[in-house]
């Protein structure tokens, strides 16, 4: 459900609850990617908000760029600070391994959210959403959106990002199933985040495809960059769009039918089930082996299980999807 | 006779690089359309010509800064605190006129442009010192501000974001900018004599000093001039993209000085030219509207952009010997 | 009172604790040509910067047409009706002629502000006419040779209806017919009311132009006579101090075996087919109008251009010059034409400087020895008679004098056998340049053999045993020391075309 | 030859006030100034263990400083160096990961690559005078990173050898590994500069290049050994910075150009070339890098740090002219 909370400005610092629990004198981290995205400041207002819940401190910092180096530069301070717990959404699978081990023999619980560290460098994950649904979802979409006939493509992220690739891999997957046979995926272009590349590969997609029906971008900025040289052109209902996209940056597409829906998850949410994984690591109550379970605040009941990568993880749920019908509801939270 | 090899020989200093310059785009181009014939649509051309016209009028702005020796490498910065405000304004007052909206980008430019001023006149700061140090702050303070939200287009206003998407007699309104403020400039540098006052301190600083220039002040106004520059494409960037966000335009000042470059204006000052600039920013846009288009790997289209730059200075350097040589071997020894 | 338009009075200027100028008083009548005179430091350089406003003076005023006045900028001075044109040439390379010349009033038309330019491109071709030029005013200023840039700083001072116009070694680039042209300019200006006050080492400029003449020594003001009043050799005395008999030095070199051999080099679009050969033990001389490529035929040689065709033997052994460190390898330096430019780091002490060059003779595999480094310095600095407070002083506050005897002193250090000079006494007074001559005398004496180029006849005459001119880049003529007259130096070096034209 | 008439035998006067009011002792005291501020600020900062142990955070950064000292004192710059950080450890990975190569091997061709990266600036710069270095690396700088994504595409490589997470994990004792070579890099980078010829040369060629080339120094081939230097140095970067992060890929190392140009000029040393010393640079290092790692004890946000820090390097420029009106520029005096 919806936690109805608004974000709040103060994105970093620490701040403290009341709770009289043994968790309460306790620091609980979060890293998020980067700073100055809308989608990290929902995550880690979520897990500001089951920190205070349960009455801890917690600590919320994100490097200025997305990069693995900027991340592990922090975990270092936060090992130099002994906190508790450190959650992270990584900016590389790899990249923090020993960084990482270094925080959990120094008896500091260490685990992943959205975006994973691998199994070695984490005691537990928290994911949003199954990729492996994720690819499904999006595909059976656009099928459903262009009538299972014809030509489309993906615009992603950068090339190196991880949970992008895993994500396409899996839409491959999907495609080959037999309804999508008269599908064509023409070309994955790479729009870096970044809204003036990923507008001109949209147009370039558009000029080198001219019978193109469809794009799925799996990304925040590419998903609103795609949207924009659509409505501008003119091309709602002739060329649909669906993907991962904010709500708040995607309500007037969405309302105009040049992304009749999308899908995303609620980042809210996924800090919050964070910030009570943490406590659970921290309270003994979990080890992050499978089948141990907590209870997360107002989200109920979870079970650790077993992750693609061979690690364990917490498992949000399936992708939520955003139509018209909600669309103002949630523009207002993120 | 004297008089005719006299002229070619001006000519040539001064339109060679536009000639090299333009004969590399049409190289290019023509490549482009063999594997994609779709290159030469009218439709092509207008988006490639619209994207192009943002980095088109900051360089403008750079032009003018690296005629004066300097260089600015906050723009990029700039561009993003005066788009956040705008469109945080925008947002606050949906019915906020578009022309109001691009002044308070205007003024917030100006505003950049003149601490960066500060620094680099009164405290001679090394202006890639003062500019490095501002990028960093101009983009925390960015942030800041936004407190790390971004603006999309459901908080905008429609007219707001029409001010990029709208057109006159068919052309694109940011074409329309880019070209008056090109004839601007044009006259600006050219007929006044603040213009060519601004040359004189990038040509010698020293003697513009002793021949009673106030080289502090045609400093000051020239980063003032690149901030509003920066701030009045922050405004239409994030009109044009709908979407304002912290890292906007992250790293396009170097974008903005490889066009100065490529157009032929020289890192130690005292020259550039306006149609050269604009060249440059044409190949620029032509290679970032190409690549996609031509199908390349995505993982090759970096390395291809960084090697075209490149070839393309090295072969004007060639060009540039080859014409020199020429001049001597006329001269009559 | 006198008729005076300017007078100044007691002026004094300290820079770091030195006194460049120390109570110096000056008078300018209407409509005189009045030489200022006195050696490599004497403050010359600095009373016209107090003048015009570059500099503030510590003491002193300025009295302008009876009226006491403070000149806080060259914009007051301007404004004052004073300009001036410096010793080193002050220009914007990157802007064409018409806009050096107007830089500091731009004609714009009273109405819009838009720029004149059609206008100021015919002002620019009259004035330069006026000066009989033939340079386009559309041609950018780095194109022009120094002489020709020199032509337009004068352009620029008339420009501006001064009355009063500073010329600081105007001819120290110029040869001698162009030195003609600028004595003659000098009188219309004078005829026409100005009031010109001129600096030079060479007496001829002084005899030709001058109405009085004013000495400065050792930053104090010593006299001020008229041009009849006074004799050369007085003149000396009163700058220098002392006595100066001759102009140049015996000759006590005697020729031994050849050294250099040039064959048909050419470099395209500066000189062609030049050959050139030096003995050991003797002073040739490059001479020739200024910009007939004399400096690009010694910068071959030096290997800062490569030559496209032609042949170079050294010591025989026919060679490639690769750069001026092999150059100076196999022993062959050069003083460059530009000392401020080409010959110091103007920033750097004089002992850096000096050792700068050779610096494998004061290290230990490529480790500094900072005292080895300083006595050396020390030695050749004192050899050439550098006055400095020190070695540490920097290159940047020695007078043009100085510092050119710092480069000497720069390719004593050197081991070379060949050395090249490009105009060694450019702006340099009288008691330097016997030292400068002196020292000449005393390498070709030791077995150097010496290539100077000059564009001073009486030097070129008095000190080289071989004169070789150069016109339009080729060898017109060469002369033995005993065949040339400068009537036969100036008609070789003289171009065809003004030959041709004078006949019609 | 004539006569010794006045003998040049004075010596430089010492001067305290001069002394004390170079660049480099103001320096330190920000040095100081800032230790105290972090250990003010955080409790946890006066830990010998953690203020050694930060030092890995920044150190492999400041590789690159070293022979950037001399770039920038060459009046030039090179900005390709994050990309060829990137590109030489993505080699590495590759050798390593997919031929399987020894360690030591795949080492050795990390430097040998960004020593060639160097080398490939230096040439076109040194063969190509008219084009301003500026542009040369920065068209490189897209060239590198665009040859590092063609390697690797979107995967990342790793997996090193045990030893190899030693470089920026291990200890001497209770000092960092990267520390200690830091310290030696820094040392050698420091007496090149101030007591052999080639730092003299590199001096002269800054002040004066057009002299430099008429004093017979090889301007040409100093600049090329320069660059490739700066090149051998981000390799070294990229070794340190892939055991910091057991892994390579294309992305890496981005902004690190910036950080190392802010660092050294924050060390004194002139943009335009000529002036400053090696141990400002160095000090820097450790002001920025203590700084930085003072406010994340904080946990003050990195946007907040991005500002402090922006600011710190245009004002701690500006500080000396700021009394000053007339807008002389600093001069510090040259070993
Ligand atoms: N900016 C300066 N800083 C320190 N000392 C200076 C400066 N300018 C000139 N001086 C000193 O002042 C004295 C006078 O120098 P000036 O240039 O006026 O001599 P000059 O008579 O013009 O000599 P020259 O004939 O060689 O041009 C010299 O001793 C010189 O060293
Ligand atoms: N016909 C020509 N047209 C244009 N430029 C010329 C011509 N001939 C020579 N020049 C240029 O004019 C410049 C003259 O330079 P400069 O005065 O140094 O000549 P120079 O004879 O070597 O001088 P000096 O003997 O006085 O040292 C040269 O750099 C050359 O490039
Ligand atoms: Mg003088
Ligand atoms: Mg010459």
């Amino acid at each position: 459900g919806c936690s109805g909370n608004k974000p709040v400005a103060t994105e970093n610092g620490t701040s403290s609850g009341k709770g009289t629990s043994a968790s309460s004198n306790q620091v609980y981290a979060i890293i998020a990617k980067n700073t100055g995205n809308p989608y990290n400041q929902a995550e880690t207002q979520g897990f500001q908000d089951a920190v205070k819940e349960f009455g801890g401190k917690s600590i919320v910092r994100a490097p200025e760029q997305p990069t693995a180096e900027g991340q592990i530069t922090i975990i270092n301070q936060l090992i130099a600070q002994k906190v508790a717990s450190i959650a992270i959404a990584s900016n590389d699978a790899n990249a923090l391994e020993p960084v990482l081990q270094k925080a959990m023999s120094a008896g500091i619980k260490v685990l992943s959210c959205d975006s994973a560290v691998n199994p070695a460098s984490r005691m537990v994950h928290v994911d949003q959403a199954d990729p492996v649904k994720i690819g499904q979802v999006e595909v059976q979409a656009m099928g459903k959106m262009m009538n299972y006939t014809g030509e489309f493509a993906i615009l992603s992220a950068t090339s190196t990002a991880d949970n992008q690739n895993t994500w396409i891999k899996y839409m491959k997957e999907e495609l080959k199933k037999p309804e999508y046979k008269k599908m064509r995926l023409v070309k994955i272009a790479y729009g870096d985040d970044l809204p003036d590349k990923s507008t001109s590969e949209t147009e370039a997609l558009l000029q080198s495809y001219p019978k193109l029906k469809g794009i799925i971008s799996p990304t925040t900025v590419g998903i609103a960059a795609a949207a924009k040289v659509l409505s501008d052109k003119g091309l709602a209902g002739k060329v649909y769009l669906t993907g991962l996209g904010l709500p708040s940056q995607m309500i007037t597409y969405i309302k105009s039918g040049v992304c009749p829906w999308m899908y995303l998850w609620n980042p809210i949410d996924i800090g919050y089930i964070t910030g009570y994984v943490s406590k659970a690591l921290v309270d003994g109550t979990i080890t992050g082996k499978i089948g141990d379970t907590f209870t997360a605040g107002r989200l109920g009941k979870y079970t650790v299980t077993k992750a693609a990568d061979g690690g364990t993880e917490v498992l949000l749920g399936p992708p939520y999807k955003f139509d018209k019908a909600n669309i103002d509801r949630w523009a207002k939270v993120y | 006779m004297g008089k005719r090899t006299k002229n070619l020989g001006r000519f040539q200093r001064d339109w060679s690089r536009q000639v090299g310059l333009t004969l590399f785009i049409i190289a290019v181009s023509v490549a482009v359309d063999i594997r994609n014939p779709r290159f030469f649509s009218v439709v092509n051309l207008s988006d490639m010509i619209s994207n192009t016209a943002i980095l088109s009028i900051l360089a403008i702005g750079m032009m003018i800064v690296i005629i004066t020796a300097g260089i600015d490498l906050s723009i990029a910065s700039t561009m993003a605190l005066s788009g956040m405000v705008t469109a945080l304004t925008v947002q606050a007052n949906r019915g906020l006129s578009p022309m109001l909206a691009l002044l308070i980008g205007l003024a917030v430019g100006v505003l950049c442009g003149g601490v960066i001023s500060v620094f680099v006149v009164r405290f001679s700061v090394a202006p890639i010192i003062a500019t490095l140090g501002f990028m960093n702050a101009y983009r925390g303070l960015t942030y800041l501000v936004s407190h790390s939200n971004w603006v999309g287009p459901g908080q905008m206003s429609n007219g707001f974001m029409m001010i990029a998407r709208g057109k006159i007699l068919g052309i694109n309104n940011l074409v329309i900018i880019a070209m008056l403020l090109y004839l601007l400039a044009f006259y600006f540098l050219n007929y006044t004599r603040f213009g060519r006052q601004i040359y004189a301190v990038g040509s010698n600083a020293e003697s513009a000093k002793v021949s009673g220039i106030n080289t502090n002040h045609v400093l000051f106004t020239v980063y003032v001039i690149m901030g509003a520059f920066a701030g009045l494409a922050g405004v239409l960037w994030v009109s044009k993209f709908a979407s304002a966000q912290g890292d906007t335009a992250l790293g396009y000042e170097m974008n903005v000085i490889a066009a100065c470059v490529l157009g032929g204006v020289s890192l130690r000052g005292g020259s550039g030219k306006l149609s050269g600039v604009l060249l440059g920013s044409l190949l620029l846009g032509i290679l970032n509207d190409a690549l996609p288009l031509i199908d390349v790997s995505p993982f090759w289209q970096s390395a291809i952009q960084g090697a075209i730059i490149l070839v393309a200075v090295i072969s004007n350097v060639f060009f540039k010997r080859r014409v020199e040589y020429k001049t001597l071997a006329r001269r009559n020894i | 009172m006198c008729d005076c338009v300017l007078q100044i009075r007691g002026m004094t200027k300290v820079f770091s604790g030195v006194k460049a100028l120390d109570s110096v008083s000056f008078d300018l009548k209407a409509g005189e040509v009045h030489a200022l005179m006195g050696e490599n430091g004497a403050g010359k350089s600095t009373f016209i910067k107090v003048i015009t406003g570059v500099y503030q003076p510590d003491g002193g005023v300025i009295i302008l047409n009876g009226r006491q006045v403070q000149i806080n900028n060259p914009k007051d001075a301007q404004k004052f009706g004073i300009a001036a044109i410096y010793q080193h040439v002050t220009c914007y390379p990157d802007l064409t002629v018409t806009e050096n010349i107007f830089m500091d009033h731009l004609e714009v038309s009273p109405k819009t502000g838009r720029i004149l330019w059609k206008r100021m491109h015919a002002k620019a071709a009259d004035l330069l006419r006026h000066l009989s030029s033939e340079i386009d005013p559309k041609t950018l200023m780095s194109e022009l040779s120094v002489a020709q840039q020199q032509i337009i700083e004068i352009a620029k001072a008339i420009s501006t209806h001064a009355n009063i116009i500073i010329m600081d070694e105007p001819t120290a680039a110029l040869t001698k017919n162009e030195s003609e042209d600028l004595y003659k300019i000098t009188d219309q200006l004078r005829n026409s009311g100005a009031s010109i006050i001129f600096i030079s080492h060479r007496f001829e400029d002084f005899h030709r132009v001058a109405d009085r003449v004013t000495i400065l020594r050792d930053s104090q003001y010593i006299g001020t006579w008229g041009v009849n009043e006074i004799s050369e050799e007085e003149l000396i005395v009163a700058m220098v101090g002392r006595e100066i008999k001759q102009m140049f030095p015996p000759k006590t070199a005697v020729a031994r075996e050849e050294i250099l051999r040039v064959k048909g080099l050419t470099k395209t679009g500066y000189f062609s087919d030049v050959s050139i050969t030096v003995k050991r033990g003797e002073i040739v001389a490059l001479t020739g109008l200024v910009g007939a490529g004399r400096t690009e035929i010694c910068e071959t040689l030096f290997g800062i251009m490569k030559p496209d065709k032609g042949e170079v033997y050294f010591e025989n052994k026919k060679i490639r010059i690769v750069d001026p460190n092999t150059s100076m390898k196999l022993g062959i330096g050069y003083l460059p034409e530009d000392r401020q430019v080409q010959g110091l780091i103007m920033n750097w002490s004089i002992q850096k400087n000096i050792t700068v060059s050779r610096l494998e003779m004061f290290s230990n595999r490529g480790w500094l020895r900072p005292d080895l480094e300083r006595s050396k310095a020390e030695e050749l600095a004192s050899m050439v008679n550098v006055k400095a407070k020190s070695v540490n002083a920097p290159a940047l506050s020695l007078s043009g004098g100085n510092q050119q005897k710092v480069i000497v002193a720069k390719l004593l250090l050197a081991d070379l056998k060949l050395i090249i000079l490009d105009e060694p006494t450019k702006g340099i007074d009288v008691g330097a340049k016997y030292a400068i001559y002196e020292i000449m005398d005393n390498l070709a004496a030791q077995g150097y053999g010496i290539l100077m180029v000059s564009s001073e006849l009486p030097e070129v005459l008095g000190m080289a045993d071989r004169i070789v001119v150069i016109r339009r880049g080729r060898v017109s003529k060469t002369f033995s020391r005993r065949d040339a007259t400068p009537e036969k130096v100036l008609e070789a070096a003289m171009p065809i075309e003004t030959a041709a034209l004078c006949q019609e | 030859m004539p006569k010794r008439k006045e003998l040049i035998t004075g010596r430089k006067s010492f001067s305290f006030k001069r002394f004390f009011l170079q660049w480099e002792w103001l320096l330190v005291l920000a040095f100081i100034a800032v230790n105290i501020f972090d250990a003010a600020i955080s409790p946890y900062f006066l830990d010998m263990n953690n203020i050694l142990s930060s030092t890995m955070n920044f150190l492999d950064n400041a590789f690159i400083v070293l022979p950037m000292v001399f770039v920038i004192m060459l009046g030039e710059i090179d900005i390709s160096v994050g990309s060829t950080v990137a590109l030489s450890a993505v080699v590495m990975g590759v050798f390593y990961d997919k031929f399987h190569t020894p360690m030591w091997l795949a080492v050795l061709i990390c430097l040998a690559v960004g020593a060639l990266c160097g080398l490939f600036n230096g040439m076109i710069i040194v063969k190509f005078k008219e084009i301003a270095p500026m542009i040369v690396t920065l068209s490189t700088m897209t060239m590198y990173r665009g040859i590092a994504q063609i390697i690797i595409r979107d995967q990342s490589g790793g997996n090193f050898a045990p030893w190899f997470k030693f470089l920026s994990w291990g200890y001497l004792g209770s000092i960092p590994f990267i520390l200690v070579v830091f310290a030696v890099a820094a040392v050698i980078f420091g007496l090149l500069l101030h007591k052999t010829n080639f730092g003299r040369r590199v001096y002269a060629i800054g002040n004066n290049e057009i002299a430099s080339l008429y004093s017979g120094i090889q301007i040409g081939r100093i600049k090329l050994i320069i660059y490739t230097l700066t090149g051998f140095m981000s390799g070294v970067a990229a070794l340190f910075l892939s055991s910091r992060m057991g892994s390579t890929r294309s992305d890496m190392a981005t902004g690190y150009e910036l950080n190392a140009i802010a660092m050294v000029v924050l060390g004194g040393v002139n943009i335009m070339g000529g002036r400053g010393r090696m141990i400002g640079a160095i000090i820097a290092v450790f002001i920025i890098g203590f700084l930085k790692y003072g406010l994340g004890l904080i946990n003050m946000s990195s946007q907040v740090v991005l500002i402090v820090i922006g600011l710190l390097l245009a004002v701690s420029v500006a500080l000396p002219n700021i009394k000053k009106s007339g807008g002389k520029q600093r001069k510090t005096e040259e070993a």
